[in-house]
This record gives C-alpha cells, structure tokens and sequence, in this order.
C-alpha cells in the first residue's frame, strides 16, 4: 500500500521530510521520516491494525496521543535486545530499526485467539473464577498453559542485555515534572527568582501539547509564543532540561525517580559509550507537578475498533506528522475542545463531521464548527461501529442524558472517529505517596487537593484548563516556590501578556452511550481496552458484591493493564456511578501505585550488574591464588582460596595433598579476612568481659586467649583469638564473615549501653594480612626467614604473642592454631602481603611447603574437633551446647547474653549437644545435615534426634569423621545412632567425644 | 528514601547512609542490676515493642557518617520526622507532648523517675 | 630474599582509559587513625604538639599543615595523611605524646587505597556513585566526608575544584575503580547545568 | 441457604442472560448484637478462620469485622507463593497443612483459587548455602515432605532462562526443589473463603472498624466498632500488620513491629519462567502469573512503617540480584510497585493462640509469608477458638515461647558462615 492518502501533502511540525527513514514493522519495510514515531509511519503506510487484545484477541490500532497509549504496544529490537510492549506512538523511528506487533499468532488480520471474540459471550469479567475446577490436575496441566500462553503480550528478550544504564543522582531546589506551557512557564519563575531548578519532560520535544491549544499570546499561537521561552530557559545557568525522561515515582520526602531514555532513539549513541537508560535519583526541595492532562475515550459500542481514536491523537497525528487516520472522519464529543480536531482535519482537506451528545452547547468553537460549515450532529452519540480491522461506518443516534436506549439512528459512512470525552489531570505523582484528591464537577474528573510534602500542581494537571488561568498559576506557583526554598529569592517582575481564547460550553458528562440494541446485550462498551474490560463486565462485579472499587478492579482487572488505568480509571467510575446511584466521590478511586509509565529493570540495575554486581573483596594475595589456579569460596564478601587444584588433580586429591601437608610439614594459609579489632582505653579489659562469654581481664600482656561471643538471647555468634598488646589495649580477632558485624556491635553497646566507658575501638581489618604458617616445620621455616627472631618453645610458647621485625618486615606474631599442629599466624602491613607470602614459600621450599585452602582447614579443625560458628552453631546454638559450657563464666555479675542463657528452654535437660560421630563403616562419610532418628521406620514420619554439622573424609585417621548435635548427646557416648538416607539406606555411627586427633595436645606444644 | 539528618555530625542523607536499630529507650535490666531478673522483665527486654501508628522514636546510627548512634522521632504514617536527638538524651518536650499510648505511659513514668 | 616489596592495591592494574576524567590511585600517602575527645583539651594540644596543626574541630572540614593533612571523621577520630614512609615514625610519635591521656593512634597507611578523580567532570562522577549534592557551595575544597559510595563504604575528601581523592578499604579497591571507570565512561557524560 | 454450584455449565446459562442473573458472592449485613464469637480482620487469615469455624466447628452464629474491604491487606499484596519446605518440626507441621488444604481449595470452595504447584526452586549459590539446605533437605525427607536438593543441571532444565555461567559471582552450586509448592492467586483465596463463609452463614462486616475491645474483668464481652457495639464472648484478633493496634486497645503489649514489605510486578509478557525461583544469598525471588507478570518480591523497609507506599532501596538490590539471575529481564520493564504492612517478631515466626485476656485469642506475626500459610492458620485457629485450647499445631506458637526461650528460627537454614 503506498504512503497516500494517509500522509498529508504538507504539514508536520515534528518531522523533517527531507530525511526518509526506513525501519520494518512485521518483516515489512516501512518508510517514515525523520521525527516519525512508528505509529505515526506505520499509520501513513496504510496501516491501521498494531496488536490484538489481552482476552479477546480485537484487532486494535492507535488510540492515544502519548502514555496514555493502551492499543497500540509494538516490540522493538531483536534478540538480546528486544523490548516489548512499547507505546508506538512515543517510539521515535530510526534507519534499520525493527518492530513488530504482539500478541497474535500467526498474523495480525488472521489470529487463531480471534476465537475468543467469538465465544466471548461466554468470558464474562472473572468468569476463570467460576470454572477451570475439574479435574483437579487439568488447571496447571491444561487451562493455566492455555491461559497464560494467551495473556501476557509481548515477548521477552532471549539473551544478556550488551547495553550500559547507570544511576545519576540530583538534587533541585525546584523540580518541575512536565515541559508544557505551565511546566515552562513555572520553572523560568522559581529560576528567575535565583533557584536551582530541574525540568523534565517525557517527551522528545518541550511545550506539551502547546501546539494542540487553541488562543493566541500577544497576538502569536501558543506553541510559537512558548517557543523563544523555552530556548531562554535553557540557555539560563541554573537550570538544567531534560526530555525523553519521564518523572515516575514521588516518594517520601521529595524523593523522586526519573527515567532518561537516551538512547532509544539513535542507538549510534550507545557505540559512542552513553548508556541506554539512566536513572535519576531527584531530591527535590519543592516539586511543581506540571503534567498536564490525558485525554479520556468515550464508552460507545465497539469503541475499540482500529481507528477510533482520542480527538487530541487525530490533532497531533495531522499537525505534528502530517498524516491523517483516513479521508472521512466523525469526532465524537461532550465537550469543545474536540471541535479543534474538527477544524485541524478541514485544514487539512479531510472530510469530517462532528456527533456532541450535548443540546445546546453555546461556546464559540461550536459557533465557529457551523460558520465553517462542519456539519455538527448535537443531542447525539455514535451508537454502532461497522468494521472488525477498521471502521467502515457508524450509527449516529439521538441522545438525551441519562437515556438508556436507542431510539432513531442513521447510518453513516466514515474510515476514522476522533472522540473526546473530556480531560483528566494527571495526578500520579501526586498521589503516588498519600496527596489528597477532589472530584471536579466541572471535569467530571478528579484534581490535586491537599500533600503533605512541598508540591504544586499548576496548569492542565491541577485542573486549570485555559491558557490565561494556567499562565498566572504557573508563574505564581514558580516564584512562590523559589521563595519558600531560597533564603533570599529575586524579585520576578511579570511581562504584560495579552491572552485570547475562545470562550467555551460546559462539559456534559457521557460515561456511556446507548448502543444498537437493547441495552449493554450483545454489544461491547470498552472501559479498559487493553485488558478488554467493559462496561457490562464492571455491572457484573456490582451484582456480584465485588462493591469496593479496589474488588471490581481485581475482579474485572480494569486498570491493571500496562496503562495502569489512565483512560479508564475516571470511565469506570463514571459507569460505576451509574450503576449504583453512588457519585463518583463516593465510589473512591483506586490507589495510584508507582512508576507512572513503566521502566526498565536495567535502569533500576543502573551499573551494578556484572562484575559490579555485589563486590568482591581482595586480600592483597589474590591474584597469586587465581594464579595457582585456586576455587573460590565466598565467605561475607570476600572470596578465599577453597584448594589449589594442580594440574590433572581432582579438588578432593588437592584438599588431601594441603591437609598431609600441614600435617606432616608445612602449609601456608592466607588468612587476612580474619576481623581483627583494636580495642584502647582504661575500661577495656572491663568491656572485653562485657562482650565475651569468657574472661580477658585476667589475661597477661602478650597473651593469646580464645573468646566466645553470644547475642542477647544466649545463642553464639562469634568467636576469635584476642591478644592483650598493653594493660589497656587489646588486638580482637573475629570471623571473617563477623568482622564488620562484630565491630559496629562492640560500638553499639559502647555509645548506646556503657557510655561512661573510656574505651576506643578501631577496626584495622585490612590494614594487615595475616598468613597461618602450620606443620611440624612451621618453626624451621620462620628461624629461615629471621634467625634474630626467637622462635623457641622457651621465647615463644604455644597462645603467646611477638611484635617485631622478620627480616625486613614489620610483623605481629600470633603463635595461635586452629589446626591441631605447631602453628603461627603472621602478620604484616598489607602492602608487604604478597611478597612476605612469596618469602615464605620461599624460605619453606626445603621443608616441603604448601599453600592450602579454606576447606583443607576445615578438615583439620574437624579433626582437632574445633568448631566453627555457622555449622557447629546455627544461631539457635549455646556454648553449653557445643560442650564449651566451661567458657561461660561463672563469676561475672553479667555479659551479654547471660541473663538469656538461663531462660528455661536453654537450661532444658535433652538439648541437642555436640559430640564426634564415627561410622561403622570407616569408608562411609555422612553426608551434610544428614538426621539420626530415635528409631529406624519404613517409611517417613521419623522421630528426629539431631543431625550431623561437619562431615568429612579424614586424611589424616584414613577414615571418616563427623561431628553432631543430638539430643542429649553427651550422656550417649559410646551408643550407635541411625541416619536413615535417600533410598532407604541407613548409616550407622558411634557416638564420640569430639577431638579426633592428638587428643593430648602434644603436637600444638611441640 | 527517607532524608535524615545526624543531630552529631549534623549530615544530612539518604536512609541508606544510616543504619536503623529499632525501638528507642529500651532499658537493658542486666546493666543495672543482674540479679532477680524476671523472664518476663527479659521477654519484654528483648521482644515487647511499643510498634505505634503514628508517633514513633527510634534508635538510627550515622553509619557511613560520622558512626555515632541517635535518637529520632518519626511518624510511622507519614514518615515526618519530628524531631533527633542525642543517643542519651530524651526527645524534646514539645515532641514527648505529642506522644501517645504506648510512648505517652512510658514518658511519664521517667518523668515521675527524675523527680 | 627478605627484603619487602611494597604493592599499592591497584598494583599492576593499567590506568583507565576511555573516561571524561582521569582517574588513578595515589600510593604514597600514609595514613593513622587517631581516636580521642575534642573535648579533651590535653589532648588536643599533645596532637596538635606532634601534627604542627589544630585538628579540625568542625565536621566535614580537614586541616593541612606543611606534608600533614588532618581530616576529621567522627567528633573522636581523625585520619592523619601524611608521607607513606614518614606514617610509623609519626604514629609512634603520637602514641608517645598520647601516653595517659585517653587515645588511640593507629598506623592504618595500608588500610585504604586512595583513587584520584581529577578533571571537569569529577564533580558530576561522584553525583553517579553517591547521593550527595557535589554542586552544592559547602562542597569546596578541603570539604571532608563518610558516605555510602556505590555499594560501599567510602571517604572523600575534595582536594582542588576539579580534583577529588576516594578513599576505600583496601580490599574494595578494584571493585572502585571498576565502578569510577564505568561511572566516568565517554559519552556518559551528562553535562549537569553545563551550557551550549 | 446454598449458592448455586458454579461451573462451567453455570456460566453457559448466564450467558444467554448476559450475565444479569448472577447472585451475589457474599452478602453486606449489618452487624448483629451479638454473636457467638467475631474474627477481626477479613483478610485471608481471618476468613478462613470464620470458614472453618462454621464448616469444622458448627459454629454459624459469627462474624468477620473489617476496617475496609475484604482481602484488602497483605492477602491483596503478596507474591503468593505457596511451600512448606522448612527446617524446623513446627513451621513444617503448620505449613503442610495450608499447602495440602491448598491442593484441593478449589474444588472445596467451589472458587478457582488457581492453586498451581509449579514448584519451588531455592537456589544454593555459596557452599555454605549448599550445605543448609541439604540439612532442611534431610529434615524434610524424614518428616514425609516430597522435597529433593536438584544439580545445577536440573536448575538449568527446569528454569532454562536461569544464568548458570560457573564464573557468575554467585554461581548455583544446586537448589532445593519443592516439585509441589507454588502459586495460587491470592484475591481468589480471600474471595473464596468469603463466599463459603457466607454460604454457611457467617456474617462479613466490611468497613467496620474496632475502636475498642469490652473486658468484664479478664474476660471479653464485646468490641465497640464504627458500627455499633457487638457483643461477644470470643474474639480473634487477625490483623497482621495492625495487630498491635488491636492488642492495645486490650492491654496487651505485642512481641511485634510493623514494617513495609516491597513487592513489584514487571509488564506482562508470554511465559518466560514456569516455576517459582528464590535466591536468598543475593536476596531476590521471582515467578510469573498468569497473566504474565514476573511477580517479584523485594525486602522491607528498616524501620517500622504503617504507610503501604513503595520505597525504593529495598526493589534496587533486588532487581541487580535477578537480572544477575535471570539476564533477560534487563529489558523488561516495572509496571507497578507497592507495599504491604508485615507483622514481624522476634523470632520470625508466627503467634497463634489464646491471650492473657480470656476469650480473647490472636493470630498474628506472619511476618512476609503468610499467604502460603492462610488454609493451615485458619484451620487450626479456629479450631483453637472453638475448643479455647491451642490446637496441637499451634502450641509450639504460643505467645509465652518468647518468655521461655522457645523459639522458632528460621533464618538458622541462612546461619553466618565463619
């Protein structure tokens, strides 16, 4: 099909016909110009169909003039870069784009859902609640599949998003949301009295929908007037402009969210580095809600069809693109404004004629309709639609207010409908967090009200619909607002404007009009397109007790689609009204419910994804274990070297070679993500004791003590070595995975509970790394590295403690173990870390040194029957409970977690308690978690008795070792307990004591 | 994204430079005296919770500021704070006068204590 | 075989390229972390003996004298920046000074890694990756602060107009300089009430 | 007086009709001066406790009071996922029974809830994680739950939109799969309940707010309301979110906080995820409804919060976590986010049972998983209000655990690691 008659010979403010673009819609290739949008293109190829409906599947076209758009969603882009469910009417067109329609199989003329039109007698609103019940198993096996193969529009992406988005954040004395006439005007006020102001409009070009207004300013139209204004506002330093964002969220305390889309319309600037979308993150001391208004359809028989259009979207379509819906138009009305469309398509040489449901609406346009000689049908409604893809004619009938039936109608032959019936404000952001509404008889809509939060609303979005009013408001409201933000704001002297506007009737409302036929049967009064919802379906949730507005919304889903309601909010509750003799203040509205219009979770991402998602701590080591080709175990945000897997090694064969390594010579553990706090000051030692379940005031300076650490309700949580450097000053070890934690709670219970204590506590974490050193070598090897550092059992004994210098490094000495074996932990300036690392692999060559990782320590500890917080303990765990019940002092008055402790269920008798588990079978290791039972039984349900925390393969002893909690389990040493495991197996083991190896402590000492 | 002002440093930021930490003038019974503590004075300790709608006063560290732990007191409906203040301090009398239930028993009873 | 090899954190790591600032890690400053009561006036001055410079009583502010910059974290703890080398004999110093009086001074030179960003745009980076107001007049120089910093803890400290040092903890240096590299891409720039 | 049946054959015959014969789902009545006993609060919790009252407990001459709409708090908010795949015996026992009650809630209301067990999928992506749910695995296995740690392999087959890239920097060591947990759609479950509540007599009060609570000593006779004085003898509290509202007004201090838990959902699109996935170490879940919105949850706010508006901080570190996750949906866009006011206590679990105030009973702290929970609470509720003693369930959720140290942790499956 070519181009005409639908693109006009001349006119188009927005597009620049010298520029032809060519993009494809469907596979076919579509040519536009520069400034299309792709309804716009598609339109002035031919046409009319964009997608089918969410239920019915009805062909459907444009409907709207921007976001209001609920027919019309494209998908564009290919593969990874597919975004479905765009508004064709805001997707500015570009060489070689692609789009598509949705939601039909297999074409868009011919689509196999169509069948539900047909059959839709039999889909009343929520009918899926009465049906789909039997049998049973077919609603997720047969009609959940269908249905949901149905619903759900466009497709998604198949692939990783290659595109950049990123966060941006501002804040604005003055936030203006919204470019129109009013936006504009009221952020030149507040800038010219000095604020720092931010204007944004979702739209490509500033001045709203200026150039669809009728009046004149001092003699120029609106649009051509605003346009030098718009220009100076950029131009002035305190202001900053922003189109193609869209504000789409008002949170608490002037918090806004905006959306930028930057690149969407020229992907060129995605190759030169900027991101697809960014998200502004405003505070914003004053808000101007500048909005403006949407228009609202009229509920008439098939008002859905291809080619009925809002009266504002015939206007823009012709004026702003120069194309027209058809040659043969009837704009449909209840009010004046729509009679501007009328004249812009006589203008333009399309024929037309206009249906008003009013009687006798005396304003001048109506006048001006007639001297123009447009033929204006008044006490009418368009009662019948023809046409299925598009409108072929329709039925224009006699109409009185209030009159439910059809009484005469004549058939008349058209190809579009332009219908308005009436504006509302565009109140999201006000609403969005508790701003007040009113109804506005005048609108027959609702308007801003009272907000807590400094907002204004000005113009078309506060219900201020002529050009004069909205004028002052504007500057009004933008200089108050500097005012009321700025210590000192300038004067702003106002220019002497001369407004003409056409004086205008009153708006009747028209929530819905009669059709062919009896009332409502057979016909479809469309309130909700998208989600096809209709007027009959919003009765039948009032007859069925769905009252509240919030149960009819669920129950029919009208205003739940992609448009969230902007067309048919106001519709709705017009029929509601209707329906139940309520007015519509008294019917409520639903809650509006951030974003405006949706956005995309990658701008929400912004740049934290991929290897910005979640950090990853380093120790200054970890490059030489990628190197040695280490797995990673994460432990808080840190990643540590699990094992070193050599070539050709399988991770069980390496975790074995470290563990015989540390056994039988000398391994080196990295071990710099230990928390490690500095704790100064007179109180210390009292505070130590406060904080651990255990007593550090009685350790001697230069001394190495372990510590357990409990929460207030008696459970463990910590634990660690702490060295008394001074009488005063302690160096505290925690979990890797606790430090920050453990840290922020020594100085919450400092500044909040004992705040006469004179006690400082500073985290020095990564200051250092510390590296353990362990195996029977491990003395030979530090002697290698520095024979003026005293190593012998004599100087340097097992829990003590040495600052000094090995070699040329400053080191603090730590002769500390958690293997069970003669062992060192050093540490050094961390910027010395690797290469101290690289001395002593060095210096431990000879000895048969080697690195290993997190789980070869594990082993060991298991082996020595250590324990670690987080499997041992589950944070529902007590010291008793692990058999540390001595560590728990008796003496002192009180530390934390004391008092809990001696609640009743943590005193129970028959608590699970730690022991060592040996398995019959010395090759069979228990697996993880596995659960003892009171009593082996054919099948589940079994009488749990604890489950296993640890569980290993011990190189070591060559068999298998666990350790448990079970019920009462240190009264049961000796006893054999079952696992029952998948399969019906069970795995039978001994209950033990706990350290399996060295059980006297020779080798530690050694 | 509530903006909350540090009455220590007097930095003003996003919720997400503080750390939130429940219920303000919640009195530990161990710290005072550690004997003859009831289980219920510990339940209440640790669990009962004052948990109006309204009027509120909690506990908030400057957490990427300045560390230090205080005082505010925020309507749980409209998020306004009304006031912060000093982690040892009570909240000013004009704010304690708008107290209720819960918050208004507890502030006159350590009134009658300083007394 | 013993002698200490010093590695910055960003050690082998090449400058960013491709951003509309420059953006690289300062690994010659050393730096302790000074606890102690502003209210306590001995110590004040025993800090003031050894820094030669009042530390900064005002929050957000840093004092600077000769090599010695002070900035002020919280009302009882300072960060001391000074020369890398010259950090050990300095926190000794103070310690010695300190001895009795109510204190803590600690080396932490390795603790954090300093990320430079230095060019037009600095400003409007920082405004990426915090939420604070970087075009607002108390942001000068000498402006010292804590703040959340994409994901993490950070320090910064506005050192000339266009020239503003991070500080992170040492094991989230990469993860920074990842973000900044990102954050200050060409062609990302916004141009905040930047005119023509 | 019996509804009629509905059916597919139902609608067909009001069809011819265009619909205009449908009776009403539920009546609106006045309240009466007395009833046997009154629920407060007409969400999901509180409508099936009425419906059991009436089905289980013969007991029809009662009533559901509601501050506003019926179904129109945390039931009309949720994410309605639906398992009971937990780690501890109670939690376990409580959470069965809704999932079972849940299997045939259909075809016993003669209301399509949608229940649609799917599956739920929780990803273990640290070893640590790994070897929690292998305990929870073990635990529910003995206890007779039809549960199974799956491969990463499996993961992959049954969410193929999954990223299972091994250099992720979380990447999925397994998960735990709970082939019969899943979704239901939530306004279905409240409306169901209702109307079968309704069916059998039961009186439901909407915009009826208690504005106090009549003690004769330790006993309760009655709620003065914005309609009227009712009298009653037994009084249960379910109103989540304002339970302590409720409680004040009869003395008694509530081991509760109320905050707001965030919720989204995405545009709709053609099915992408056929089961429901949660990643608790990057702290994201996500699955698809029917009428194709991914239907996500976010965390709560930190601080306590009666406002149910949508905040920000708490979607982000979801939304990294799940496009990190699924990476498809970095295109996809958010139609619409919201809160819900969560009953959180200090163990996470919830309270069920009598009060210090006789006949006065609460059913409470559900905290962000309550939906999933709605058959099982209201059966054994009111089966504790009937017989004025704890149903064997609900006695391990008795208020006095907080005074013995009894509690109910669930966050022990997500315990620190060293």
């Amino acid at each position: 099909m070519t181009g005409k008659p639908y693109r006009l010979a001349e006119g188009g403010s927005r597009i620049d016909r010298a520029k032809r673009v060519t993009f494809s819609f469907d596979g076919r290739d579509i040519q536009g110009f520069a400034g299309d949008t792709v309804a716009s293109a598609v339109l002035a190829s031919g046409q009319k169909v964009f997608g089918r409906s969410y239920k019915y599947h009805r062909p459907r076209g444009v409907m709207g003039l921007g976001s209001e758009e609920m027919n019309a969603l494209v998908g564009v882009g290919a593969d990874a870069k597919r975004e479905p469910n765009l508004r064709a009417n805001q997707v500015e067109i570009y060489q070689g784009m692609v789009s598509e329609s949705q939601n039909r199989w297999p074409s868009l003329t011919f689509d196999i859902g169509g069948i539900n039109n047909k059959l839709s007698r039999f889909f009343p609103g929520g009918f899926y609640y009465k049906t789909f019940m039997w049998p049973k198993a077919f609603w997720k096996h047969v009609y959940e599949p269908v249905i949901r193969k149905a619903a759900g529009l466009g497709k998604a992406a198949t692939g990783r998003d290659p595109d950049n988005y990123e966060h941006m954040h501002i804040h604005a004395d003055v936030l203006v949301a919204g470019g129109g006439l009013a936006g504009i005007l009221a952020a030149e006020a507040a800038a010219k009295a000095g604020a720092k102001v931010v204007l944004m409009d979702e739209n490509p070009v500033l001045g709203g929908i200026a150039d669809l207004t009728a009046g004149m300013i001092n003699g120029a139209c609106v649009a051509d007037w605003l346009a030098p204004k718009i220009a100076e506002l950029k131009a002035m330093p305190n202001v900053h402009v922003l189109v193609r964002t869209t504000v789409v969220g008002h949170y608490h305390h002037n918090f806004l969210m905006a959306a930028e889309r930057v690149a969407d319309h020229d992907p060129s600037l995605l190759a030169a580095g900027a991101p697809r979308h960014r998200l502004w993150k405003i505070r914003a001391s004053h808000v101007i809600m500048a909005t403006g208004a949407l228009e609202r359809p009229i509920a008439f028989a098939n008002n859905d069809r291809p080619n009925v259009m809002l009266a504002s979207a015939v206007r823009a379509l012709v004026g702003r693109y120069g194309v027209s819906p058809g040659t043969n138009g009837v704009v449909f009305t209840n009010n004046d404004d729509a009679y501007l469309t009328a004249f812009a398509l006589k203008k333009a040489g399309v024929n037309v004629q206009v249906v008003d449901s009013r009687a006798r609406p005396d304003g001048e346009l109506v006048a001006r309709a007639q001297e123009e000689g447009i033929a204006v049908s008044l006490s009418s409604v368009i009662s019948a639609v023809e046409g299925t893809l598009a409108v072929k004619a329709v039925k224009i009938a006699a109409y009185r207010k209030g009159q439910g039936r059809v009484i005469t109608e004549k058939r008349v032959e058209c190809d579009f409908i332009a219908s308005s019936g009436g504006w509302n404000p565009v109140l999201h952001i006000w609403a969005h967090n508790a701003g007040k509404i009113k109804f506005d008889d005048g609108l027959q809509s609702f308007r801003p009200d009272t907000h807590n939060a400094a907002m204004t609303a000005v113009g078309a979005a506060n219900g201020t619909m002529s050009v004069e009013a909205t004028i002052a408001e504007a500057q009004a409201a933008g200089e108050a607002a500097a005012k009321s933000v700025l210590k000192k704001a300038k004067a702003v002297k106002a220019e002497k404007l001369e407004v003409k506007e056409p004086r205008r009737a009153a708006l009747e409302s028209l929530w819905f009009a009669p059709a062919t036929g009896a009332y409502n049967e057979g016909n479809k009064h469309f309130i909700d397109f998208q989600n096809d919802v209709t007027a009959a379906d919003l009765e039948l949730a009032q007859r069925e007790g769905y009252e509240s507005v919030e149960h009819t919304k669920r129950y029919t889903t009208y205003g739940m689609a992609t448009d969230q309601g902007k067309t048919s909010n106001i519709n709705g509750l017009g029929v509601l009204s209707e329906a139940t003799g309520k007015t519509i203040p008294q019917i409520g509205t639903t809650t509006f419910r951030p974003p405006y219009t949706p956005y995309s979770f990658g701008a929400i991402a912004g740049s934290l994804t991929r290897e910005l998602f979640l950090p990853v701590r380093r120790t200054a080591v970890y490059q030489w274990h990628i190197d040695k080709g280490a797995t990673w175990e994460p432990v808080g945000q840190w990643r540590r070297a699990y094992t070193y897997s050599g070539a050709g090694e399988t991770k069980h064969q390496s975790i074995t070679r470290e563990i015989l390594a540390v056994r039988n010579k000398v391994g080196l553990l990295d071990a710099s993500t230990l928390g490690k706090i500095e704790i100064k000051g007179p109180d210390a030692a009292e505070f130590l004791d406060r904080m651990y379940t255990n007593t550090f005031s009685t350790l001697k300076v230069g001394k190495c003590r372990y510590g357990l650490m409990a929460n207030e309700l008696g459970f463990l949580t910590d634990d660690g070595v702490t060295v008394r450097l001074a009488e005063d000053h302690f160096l505290m070890h925690t979990t890797s995975g606790g430090a920050d934690r453990i840290a922020a709670w020594l100085e919450e219970w400092l500044q909040t509970e004992w705040t006469h204590y004179k006690v400082f506590v500073t985290p020095v974490t990564e200051q250092w790394s510390q590296f353990g050193l362990a195996g029977p070598k491990a003395r030979d090897v530090l002697a290698k590295l520095a024979p003026d550092f005293d190593v012998s059992n004599e100087a340097f004994p097992h829990m003590s403690f040495k600052v000094g210098k090995l070699g040329g490094f400053p080191v603090r000495v730590f002769r500390i173990s958690f293997s069970g074996e003669q062992s060192y932990e050093i540490a050094t300036p961390a910027g010395y870390g690797l290469s101290l690392w690289k001395a002593f692999l060095e210096a431990g060559a000879e000895f048969g040194i080697e690195p290993y990782g997190t789980e070869a320590l594990h082993v060991l500890r298991a082996e020595k029957g250590y324990i670690v917080i987080g499997d041992e303990t589950d944070g529902t765990t007590t010291a008793e409970d692990v058999g540390m019940g001595g560590m728990v002092s008796k003496k002192k008055a009180d530390f934390i977690g004391k008092r809990s402790m001696e609640q009743a269920e943590l005193k129970r008798a028959g608590r699970k308690q730690l022991v060592g588990l040996l398995t019959e079978d010395p090759n069979e290791v228990l697996p993880d978690g596995a659960y003892a039972v009171a009593e082996v039984k054919d099948k589940p349900p079994m009488k749990m008795i604890g489950q296993v925390t640890s569980t290993y393969m011990s190189p070591t002893l060559g068999r298998s070792i666990a350790m448990a909690l079970i019920e009462n389990g240190r009264a049961r040493m000796g006893e054999t307990i079952s696992f029952p495991l998948e399969g019906g197996k069970v795995v039978r083991a001994k209950i033990t004591d706990t350290v399996f190896y060295d059980k006297d402590g020779g080798r530690i000492n050694a | 994204m509530l903006l909350v002002t540090c009455p220590v440093c007097n930095a003003t930021g996003d919720e997400t430079d503080f750390h939130f930490g429940g219920q303000a003038h919640v009195a530990r019974p161990a710290t005072a005296n550690p004997e003859g503590i009831t289980d219920e004075q510990q339940r209440d300790y640790l669990f009962a919770r004052i948990n109006p709608k309204g009027l509120h006063f909690e506990r908030v560290r400057c957490d990427r500021g300045c560390g230090k732990w205080f005082h505010a007191a925020r309507d749980t409906m409209t998020m306004e704070f009304k006031a912060f203040y000093g982690i040892t301090e009570l909240p000013p009398d004009d704010v304690i006068a708008q107290a209720k239930g819960g918050w208004a028993e507890y502030f006159a009873m350590r009134k009658k204590k300083q007394k | 075989m013993l002698e200490p090899q010093f590695e910055p954190a960003l050690a082998g790591r090449a400058e960013p390229a491709n951003t509309y600032i420059t953006l690289r890690e300062i690994s010659t400053r050393g730096m302790i972390d000074l606890r102690g009561h502003t209210s306590d006036r001995k110590f004040m001055a025993a800090a003031k003996e050894v820094l030669g410079v009042d530390l900064p009583k005002a929050p957000r502010t840093s004092h600077g004298f000769g090599d010695v910059k002070v900035l002020w974290l919280s009302p009882d703890q300072w960060l001391v920046i000074c020369a890398r080398d010259k950090a050990p004999e300095l926190a000794a110093a103070l310690s010695k000074a300190l001895a009795g009086i109510h204190s803590l001074a600690v080396d932490v030179s390795d603790m954090r890694a300093i990320l430079r960003l230095e060019g037009e745009g600095a400003r409007e980076v920082m405004m990426k990756s915090t939420s604070l107001d970087f075009s607002d007049e108390d942001f000068a120089p000498g402006y010292v602060r804590r703040v959340r910093f994409a994901e993490i803890a950070a320090l910064f400290n506005i050192v000339e107009d266009n020239v503003i040092d991070v500080y992170v903890f040492r094991s989230y240096a990469h993860y920074a300089m990842d973000f900044l590299t990102k954050a200050a891409r060409k062609g990302s720039e916004v141009g905040l009430f930047k005119k023509g | 007086m019996q509804k009629p049946r509905y059916s597919v054959f139902s609608i067909a015959r009001n069809a011819m009709n265009y619909h205009k014969d449908w009776e009403r789902a539920w009546r609106s009545p006045n309240p009466k001066a007395e009833y046997d006993a009154v629920i407060v609060g007409a969400g999901g919790h509180g409508l099936a406790t009425a419906y059991y009252l009436a089905k289980n407990h013969k007991m029809t001459n009662i009533a559901v009071v509601e501050k506003g709409w019926l179904g129109g708090g945390n039931t009309g908010r949720n994410t309605t996922i639906i398992r009971s795949n937990y780690l501890q015996d109670p939690s376990i026992a409580i959470y069965e029974l809704a999932r079972s009650l849940y299997e045939d809630l259909s075809q016993e209301l003669n209301y399509n809830i949608m229940f649609s067990p799917r599956g739920v999928l929780m990803l273990c992506q640290t070893q640590h994680e790994l070897r929690a749910f292998q305990r929870t695995a073990h635990a529910n296995r003995l206890a007779g739950l039809d549960c199974r740690m799956v491969s990463p392999a499996e993961v992959k087959e049954i969410v193929p939109i999954i990223n299972d890239d091994p250099n992720c920097r979380y990447p999925i060591l397994g998960a735990y799969y709970q082939p019969r947990g899943g979704t239901g759609r939530h306004d279905a479950v409240a409306w169901g309940y209702a109307r079968g509540a309704d069916d059998m007599g039961v009186d439901i009060i909407q915009n009826c707010e208690v504005i106090g609570i009549q003690r004769d000593g330790g006993k309760v006779v009655g709620l003065e309301t914005t309609r009227g004085v009712i009298k009653t003898k037994k009084v249960g509290v379910v109103t989540a979110g304002h339970v302590t509202t409720v409680m004040d007004m009869a003395g008694v201090r509530m081991p509760i906080e109320s905050q707001c838990l965030q919720a989204l959902v995405s545009e709709p699109i053609k099915p992408v995820i056929d089961c429901v996935v949660m990643a608790n170490t990057v702290h994201g879940y996500m699955s698809q409804s029917d009428k194709g919105e991914l239907v996500i949850g976010g965390g709560t706010d930190p601080y306590n919060n009666y406002s149910q508006r949508g905040s920000f901080p708490a979607l982000e570190h979801t939304i990294n976590a799940l496009i990190e996750t699924f990476p498809i949906i970095s295109r996809l866009r958010m139609l619409r986010q919201w809160g819900g006011i969560v009953d959180m206590t200090g163990d996470r679990s919830p309270i069920i049972g009598k009060t210090p105030v006789d006949g006065l009973f609460v059913n409470c702290g559900w905290g962000t998983g309550g939906f999933k929970a709605i058959p099982g609470s209201g059966w054994v509720f009111a089966d504790t209000i009937a017989n004025d003693r704890p149903h064997p369930i609900a006695e391990a959720f008795s208020m006095d655990r907080f005074t013995e140290g009894r509690f109910i942790d669930e966050s022990v499956a997500a315990a620190v690691a060293h």
